[in-house]
């Protein structure tokens, strides 16, 4: 209950939450209230927000914009939450192996891990687009390489000054498999680390496949994809740039929500974590 | 005395009616059903107009005044770098090798003939030309003692050699398919031989791909070797430019030759070298940015701003908007080595009458086109009206002939035929206006219960996907295709000869290989006229490819750049004419 | 030092591994050059003597040791669009992109820097809480979408920036701005949370003690150890404005390496494809490991 | 020793003010420093002794904490009343102290050499190789063997004893007249503690300066203060000359203090805990802070509790 009510009193993770449930509601029952978002009526095409008949506005055919970008949610929500999510889960095991086992099998991940984690993003998804094509699964496997290094990189750190700690010094002197240590030892107290991190890639990861879609290499139309509506509707920037606002304005939201539930996070944590999680984030 | 009175009185009404339509007082849409009102097709109007001392092809050019300016009036003034926007990247600037043109061609190059802005040919860098009575033999004479740029001498017989080599080595030179045996020296002459009378014989050599350029310099840069540094770091033709710098994706320079001698060409007034020191193209791949750019005075000429723009730029009181339609067109292939989707007639004309064509005019140009129901625009010479009969928009019917063909909903309203479901990949190039065409027609294809998937792609690739042979090339593809007369290019986009490339569609069909072998045996207006009817009427019938619209071609530039005038027959505007007052 | 020297060799042998990998990536994806060079026409023995004469039938080991030794020659091959050849093409690119991401890295510390560390100095102030939510914003705001309004307001509105393009110094403003903005903002948080932490150190206590000023502490001692996070983590900023290049330069129509990746991606040019990928892999690379030599230089620790 | 006090601290009360809550940690203490004597704050951690040392050169963190009463009378000034850049001459030059960690307290950026020229330039204006002579002789003042080479040296070089003299040599380069220093034995090895004790003694002998030390051993009190003033949670509950004050503890306070101090001639057996912690301010009844030890047994509970524990237990 104190925690809760910590919780609560913290602002930035307030905001962030409330801002996070709308977007979330919004890409669920978005598409299911605003109707089709493939549906084009081309005499109705570049109408302002407010329109009677059209009270989001529409794009160039004619097509809802709300329409459009609640489902552009769906799909940043999904790449960004589902792939990071793996990401995690992956992320953490390895990290927790280099972390523990050290010697020459943490050498080779962590040389690794290093070095793939100084790579942009956008970099490595722009490259996977090269050799895969475009579309969603280049920004996808992009999303999960980097962000389960990201996690990994962080996880290995945590897990390297744990294991150094009385108790689990405690726990090997007292003959428990490397496993049970692992998991009941080590594993609990990296998690919160590696959750509250998630949250900083999952922003990365909307802003990634928002940037792809948006050069023309993520998600193709007629998929509605928030970067991509961003990029077909700065054509008419003076016509109606609602066109290019909307969706530029949810996956602004998105992002500052998943950042301001990072940070408020962070600052319920120990602050022993928030240092760590402060230079992790600085990417 | 009746008849001729008779014929007095259409072409004034014909004549009002092309008024009234420049002046934008009726829409394009009323302007051709004035036309089918007055009995006349609109080849006649134009040819009426024409004789009338008008022209339904001139250009209109508007200021925020409403008056159309004399463009070229005032003493030229020498020096000053033209900024024009340009909303491609630029090709490289090699008349053989490329396969598309850019404005710096018209600058670079001259071609031996050209068109006037009444659409006559006449000479460019010939000093005249003459054709035999029985249409066989075309002779060109070479001016004496032209140079190219780097000093080679351009004499009859390095022309001969030019022209042979586009012939043989140039992608374009190959499809084009004029029915000719070849070029010859006689003395001061170049001397073309052709195999029969035809009336499109010249139009290829007026285009960029003709441009003459000093053969021995192409060769010594690398000739068709894709490592050839010609038309890349240095190019050598005989225009009143010379190459300066090019950077693709950015921008394209050229320098005035000092040693340029003048054009021969009759309706450019500078008679001497260029008045401007340089030109610069520069790359706006983003169509809201050129507008932008040209209000904002960093341009002083713009080519194709967006469509979305144009009202607000044809109220700058500083800028003029020059507008023509375009030749080229937007066309849907329809593969045939996809059987089972597109084989049989029903199901192609089910598709076409699917598509809202002045609906994607409205939509995406802005109105600032023409919905096409047969290959040729509205505007060619030759147009025959009578297409105008097939490929209306009607879902009734759209759904109507696709059950005719056998087609059936299923559970979730997709056609399905022999346990095959109507849905099929698609390609269209990485482009604004063609990408949401094809998003639109995705959606209308949809309504009758058809899938299309549109993958976007560059114009490199998606040509690549076209051209692929059998099962290899894409089921369909959305092209635009770019050339000043659709009668001699789209011919070969349906004839057997030309699978794969540019026969997208992989058509074989007799009656219209027959069609365009009569085309190309036309030796006399008539004889042309008729079978260029024919050919148009098959095409719309049968749809070797389902035609969509073709658009206005739009032209901007500052009120103080002075005779640059692009017409429409040219694709792009002439530069040694040009000059700025400021 | 020794630390330092294997980094420095570890990083060249991950270099060249990875650029093996993108090498095999590109040219194992059906990125053959034969579709892309041949006309549709041409017979199955015709690629085949083609693949043999452009060496694409050896392993892959072989042509990219081929690859790497032309490359060392200076032999980068053509562009498949236009034919140009890469060297020429990428000495422009090459200088457009410097010249853009060098300002932005000079914006990003630059500017963020000293707003951070102002922010710090008057923390809990309207000017921190200002910059403390701009910054929070300036990292949420996607940076394509933050180049449409910048032109929006500054070329189309209001005029007084070119909205793409090249020319003098006003037109790399906006570019530089927008491709900056992220690391700035990341970088005014940064410094002010490494501020207050070393404010907050025992050593400042001691200066104090001894009488120092308060600008001396604040300027030279604070600020001195303030920045080793921020030169650890420069490496990241040079990776970051390598990414946002690629899409800010597509934007702005800056014909650097980032436009041409992404052109030439879509046009699967994959000659221009794979040098300019390296390109930037050397990069990111060398930025990170010019971020690890400026901390082992900046920390006496590790200097000495 | 004359009977006028170098420096005077009267009735100070140090508050914690913000985020809704507001109490004094250091209420209404007053002691006094004569020149040339080594007084001695006694306490165990917590008890607000260092937080009046530091306030005496206004080092407290402020905010959050305000000196709310009293005064700190020196040299006819009132320290607590003075404008910060009176402060700063004050500080080092005439009163410098000591910290307790020395391994933290250097700013591992820069050199001994830096710091103490720093620390010179900062008072005096002097050519940078003045400052260095100088800073050479405070490092043999404060007992370093070589400072040439220790001059040259960055903090993390320098070992536990070494940097503490390095502080000293800090605190004495601007020639003070009062020394305060903040348990600056505590962080190290017995044999070095001892060492830096007798420096201090003879730093007070040769130069004759006052010396604050602030400790929570009674040991060092013994051999090295003239007098000792014994705190708990906030107040001063007794003072005297140290040999007073240590044969007869008159506050039970210190009694348990005297009573927790190992002897080597006593049974390690007979070693008394003193029981339960130092209540926070907060916690005490009003007007009373005689709870004195709160013989409080529910260790196992409550997150202080843990780390105590965790400090406790080998």
């Amino acid at each position: 209950m104190s925690r809760f009510r910590r919780a609560l009193k913290n602002k930035q993770l307030v905001i962030g939450m409330i801002i996070a449930i709308v977007i979330v509601v919004l890409g669920i029952v978005g598409p299911a209230v605003f109707g089709d978002y493939s549906k084009q009526d081309l005499l109705r095409g570049h109408k302002p927000v407010g329109t009677p008949g059209d009270f989001f506005g529409t794009d160039a055919l004619g097509r809802s914009l709300a329409a459009r970008a609640t489902y552009g949610i769906r799909i940043s929500l999904f790449v960004a939450i589902s792939v990071t999510g793996l990401a995690m889960v992956v992320g953490t095991i390895i990290g927790l192996i280099a972390g523990y086992v050290k010697g020459l099998v943490d050498g080779v991940i962590s040389l690794l891990i290093d070095f793939i984690w100084g790579f942009p993003l956008i970099l490595v998804a722009v490259l996977a687009a090269a050799s895969i094509g475009s579309g969603l699964l280049p920004v996808i496997l992009a999303v999960g390489l980097v962000n389960t290094v990201a996690i990994a990189r962080v996880v290995r750190g945590e897990v390297l000054g744990i294991s150094e700690k009385d108790f689990v010094v405690a726990a090997k002197a007292g003959g428990y498999s490397t496993m049970r240590i692992l998991t009941k030892h080590v594993a609990p107290n990296v998690i919160p680390v590696a959750l509250v991190l998630s949250s900083y890639y999952v922003a990365v990861a909307i802003i990634a496949e928002a940037a792809l879609s948006f050069v023309g290499l993520g998600a193709q139309a007629p998929l509605p994809s928030l970067g991509q509506m961003v990029s077909e509707g700065r054509n008419y920037m003076r016509l109606n740039h609602w066109e290019s606002t909307i969706p530029g304005v949810i996956i602004f939201a998105m992002v500052l929500s998943v950042s301001l539930i990072g940070d408020g996070l962070r600052d319920l944590l120990d602050p022993r974590l928030r240092t760590a999680l402060e230079r992790a984030r600085a990417k | 005395m009746g008849s001729q009175h008779h014929q007095d009185d259409a072409v004034r009404a014909a004549s009002d009616l092309v008024d009234s339509y420049q002046n934008g007082r009726i829409s394009r849409r009323q302007f051709g059903k004035g036309l089918i009102g007055l009995g006349i097709g609109a080849t006649a109007a134009s040819v009426i107009v024409v004789a009338c001392g008008g022209s339904s092809s001139k250009t209109k050019a508007t200021t925020a005044a409403g008056a159309t300016e004399n463009t070229t009036a005032g003493t030229p003034k020498v020096g000053g770098t033209l900024r024009e926007g340009y909303n491609r990247d630029i090709s490289k600037l090699d008349p053989i090798t490329t396969n598309w043109y850019d404005p710096a061609f018209s600058a670079i190059y001259e071609t031996i003939v050209t068109d006037d802005p009444d659409g006559k040919t006449v000479a460019q860098f010939a000093k005249s030309f003459t054709v035999s009575a029985d249409g066989l033999t075309y002779t060109f004479e070479i001016p004496e003692g032209r140079v190219s740029h780097s000093g080679g001498v351009m004499g009859a017989k390095q022309i001969a050699e030019v022209l042979t080599t586009i012939k043989e080595k140039s992608f374009i030179g190959g499809v084009s398919t004029v029915p000719m045996d070849g070029y010859s020296v006689d003395g001061n002459n170049v001397v073309l031989k052709m195999k029969n009378a035809w009336l499109g014989a010249l139009n290829p050599h007026k285009t960029g791909y003709w441009g003459l350029l000093n053969i021995d310099t192409w060769n010594k840069a690398g000739g068709t070797d894709p490592k050839s540094t010609y038309g890349t770091a240095s190019t050598d033709g005989t225009g009143p430019f010379t190459f300066g710098e090019w950077v693709p994706g950015s921008h394209c320079l050229v320098n005035r030759w000092d040693k340029y001698p003048g054009s021969n060409t009759p309706y450019i007034t500078n008679k001497g070298k260029a008045y401007l020191d340089a030109i610069r193209w520069n790359v706006i791949t983003e169509a809201g940015q050129r507008a932008t750019q040209i209000e904002g005075g960093e341009l002083d000429t713009l080519i194709g701003p967006s469509y979305a723009d144009l009202e607000r730029l044809k109220g700058n009181k500083k800028l003029t908007v020059i507008q023509h339609p375009e030749w080229s067109g937007f066309q849907l292939s329809m593969n045939r080595d996809y059987p089972e989707y597109f084989g049989d007639v029903e199901t192609r004309q089910g598709l076409s009458h699917a598509i809202n064509r002045q609906g994607l005019v409205d939509a995406i140009l802005f109105g600032n086109g023409d919905a096409t129901y047969g290959p040729f625009p509205k505007t060619d010479r030759q147009y025959e009206p009578k297409v105008e009969q097939f490929n209306q928009f009607d879902i009734a019917k759209a759904k109507d002939l696709l059950a005719k063909a056998g087609w059936t909903a299923g559970s979730d309203g997709v056609l399905t035929r022999n346990g095959k479901r109507f849905e099929f990949a698609a390609v269209v190039e990485d482009e604004t206006v063609q990408k949401l065409i094809a998003e639109a027609v995705t959606q209308q294809f949809k309504e009758v219960g058809v899938v299309s998937k549109f993958e976007v792609v560059d114009r490199a690739v998606a040509f690549e996907k076209e051209s692929g042979a059998g099962q290899k090339a894409a089921p369909m593809s959305l092209f635009f295709w770019l050339w000043p007369v659709p009668l001699d290019i789209l011919v070969i986009f349906s004839s057997s000869e030309t699978i794969p490339v540019p026969n997208f569609s992989h058509v074989k069909d007799d009656k219209i290989d027959a069609a365009v072998a009569e085309w190309r045996k036309s030796g006399t207006p008539d004889a042309a006229q008729a079978a260029s009817s024919n050919f148009q009427l098959l095409w719309a019938e049968t749809l070797p490819y389902i035609p969509l619209m073709n658009q206005y071609a739009t032209f901007v530039h500052q009120n103080y750049v002075k005779g640059w005038q692009p017409f429409v027959w040219l694709l792009y505007p002439v530069y040694n004419d040009v000059w700025m007052d400021k | 030092m020794r630390s330092l020297l294997k980094t420095v060799v570890l990083t060249f042998l991950l270099l060249l591994a990875s650029s093996l990998a993108v090498f095999a990536a590109i040219r194992l994806s059906g990125g053959d050059v034969t579709a892309a060079r041949l006309p549709a026409s041409a017979t199955a023995a015709d690629r085949q003597l083609f693949r043999h004469q452009m060496g694409l039938d050896q392993p892959i080991l072989k042509q990219y040791a081929t690859y790497l030794g032309k490359l060392f020659k200076g032999d980068l091959g053509n562009s498949l669009t236009n034919s140009a050849k890469i060297s020429t093409l990428a000495v422009e690119k090459i200088k457009n992109s410097l010249i853009l991401g060098a300002t932005s890295m000079l914006l990003v510390f630059g500017i963020g820097i000293p707003l951070g560390m102002i922010a710090a100095l008057k923390r809990n102030s309207w000017f921190d809480t200002g910059i403390t939510s701009a910054s929070v914003a300036g990292m949420a705001v996607p940076n394509f979408w933050l180049a449409l309004i910048a032109i929006y307001f500054f070329s189309t509105r209001l005029g007084w920036l070119p909205s793409a393009g090249q020319g003098g110094i006003k037109y790399l403003v906006l570019p530089a701005f927008v491709l900056s903005a992220e690391g700035i903002a990341l970088t005014v948080r940064m410094t002010r949370s490494a501020m207050l932490d070393n404010l907050n150190q025992d050593f400042v206590r001691t200066l104090r003690a001894a009488g120092l000023s308060e600008r001396r502490i604040y300027f030279k001692h604070v600020l001195r150890n303030s920045l080793l996070p921020i030169i650890s983590l420069a490496g990241l900023r040079v990776g970051q404005i390598v990414g946002y290049a690629l899409v800010v330069e597509t934007i702005f129509g800056w014909p650097g390496v980032g436009q041409s990746l992404v052109n030439a991606v879509l046009r699967r040019d994959y000659p221009v494809v794979q040098f300019f990928s390296l390109l930037l892999v050397l990069v990111v690379t060398l930025g990170n490991l010019a971020a690890s030599i400026g901390y082992t230089l900046a920390n006496p620790k590790l200097r000495k | 020793m004359t009977d006028e006090p170098l420096l005077d601290i009267r009735d100070l009360s140090i508050g914690l003010r913000g985020d809704g809550v507001g109490y004094d940690i250091v209420r209404n203490v007053s002691m006094s420093l004569y020149p040339k004597e080594i007084l001695a704050i006694v306490g165990e951690s917590g008890c607000g002794k260092s937080l009046t040392a530091l306030s005496v050169l206004a080092l407290h963190a402020s905010p959050p904490l305000h000196i709310t009463s009293g005064s700190i009378m020196y040299d006819g000034r009132d320290l607590t009343k003075v404008s910060a850049s009176q402060m700063r001459a004050v500080r080092g030059a005439e009163i410098a102290m000591v910290f307790q960690d020395p391994m933290s307290a250097l700013d591992p950026m820069f050199t001994a050499g830096t710091l103490l020229t720093s620390a010179v330039q900062a008072h005096h204006k002097v050519r940078y190789d003045v400052a260095k002579s100088r800073a050479l002789e405070a490092l043999a003042d404060a007992g370093i063997e070589d400072p040439r080479r220790r001059f040259g040296e960055y903090p993390f070089q320098l070992s536990g004893g070494v940097s503490q003299r390095v502080m000293i040599a800090l605190a004495l380069i601007n020639d003070p007249k009062v020394i305060i220093a903040d348990e600056p034995t505590t962080a190290l090895d017995v044999t070095v503690q001892a060492q830096i004790l007798d420096r201090l003694k003879e730093l007070r002998a040769e130069r004759g300066m006052s010396i604050i030390l602030i400790t929570h051993n009674l040991g060092v009190v013994a051999s090295v203060a003239d007098r000792m003033v014994v705190m708990y949670t906030g107040e001063v509950v007794e003072s005297g000359m140290v040999e007073e004050v240590l044969a007869t503890p008159q506050h039970p306070y210190t009694k348990g203090l005297l009573g927790a101090v190992p002897r080597l001639n006593s049974d390690a057996a007979t070693l008394v805990p003193i029981m339960g912690r130092v209540p926070q301010p907060n916690e005490l009844p009003p007007g009373c802070s005689l709870p004195i030890v709160a013989a409080e047994s529910s260790m196992s509970a409550g997150p202080i509790a843990r780390i105590l524990r965790y400090m406790v237990t080998p």
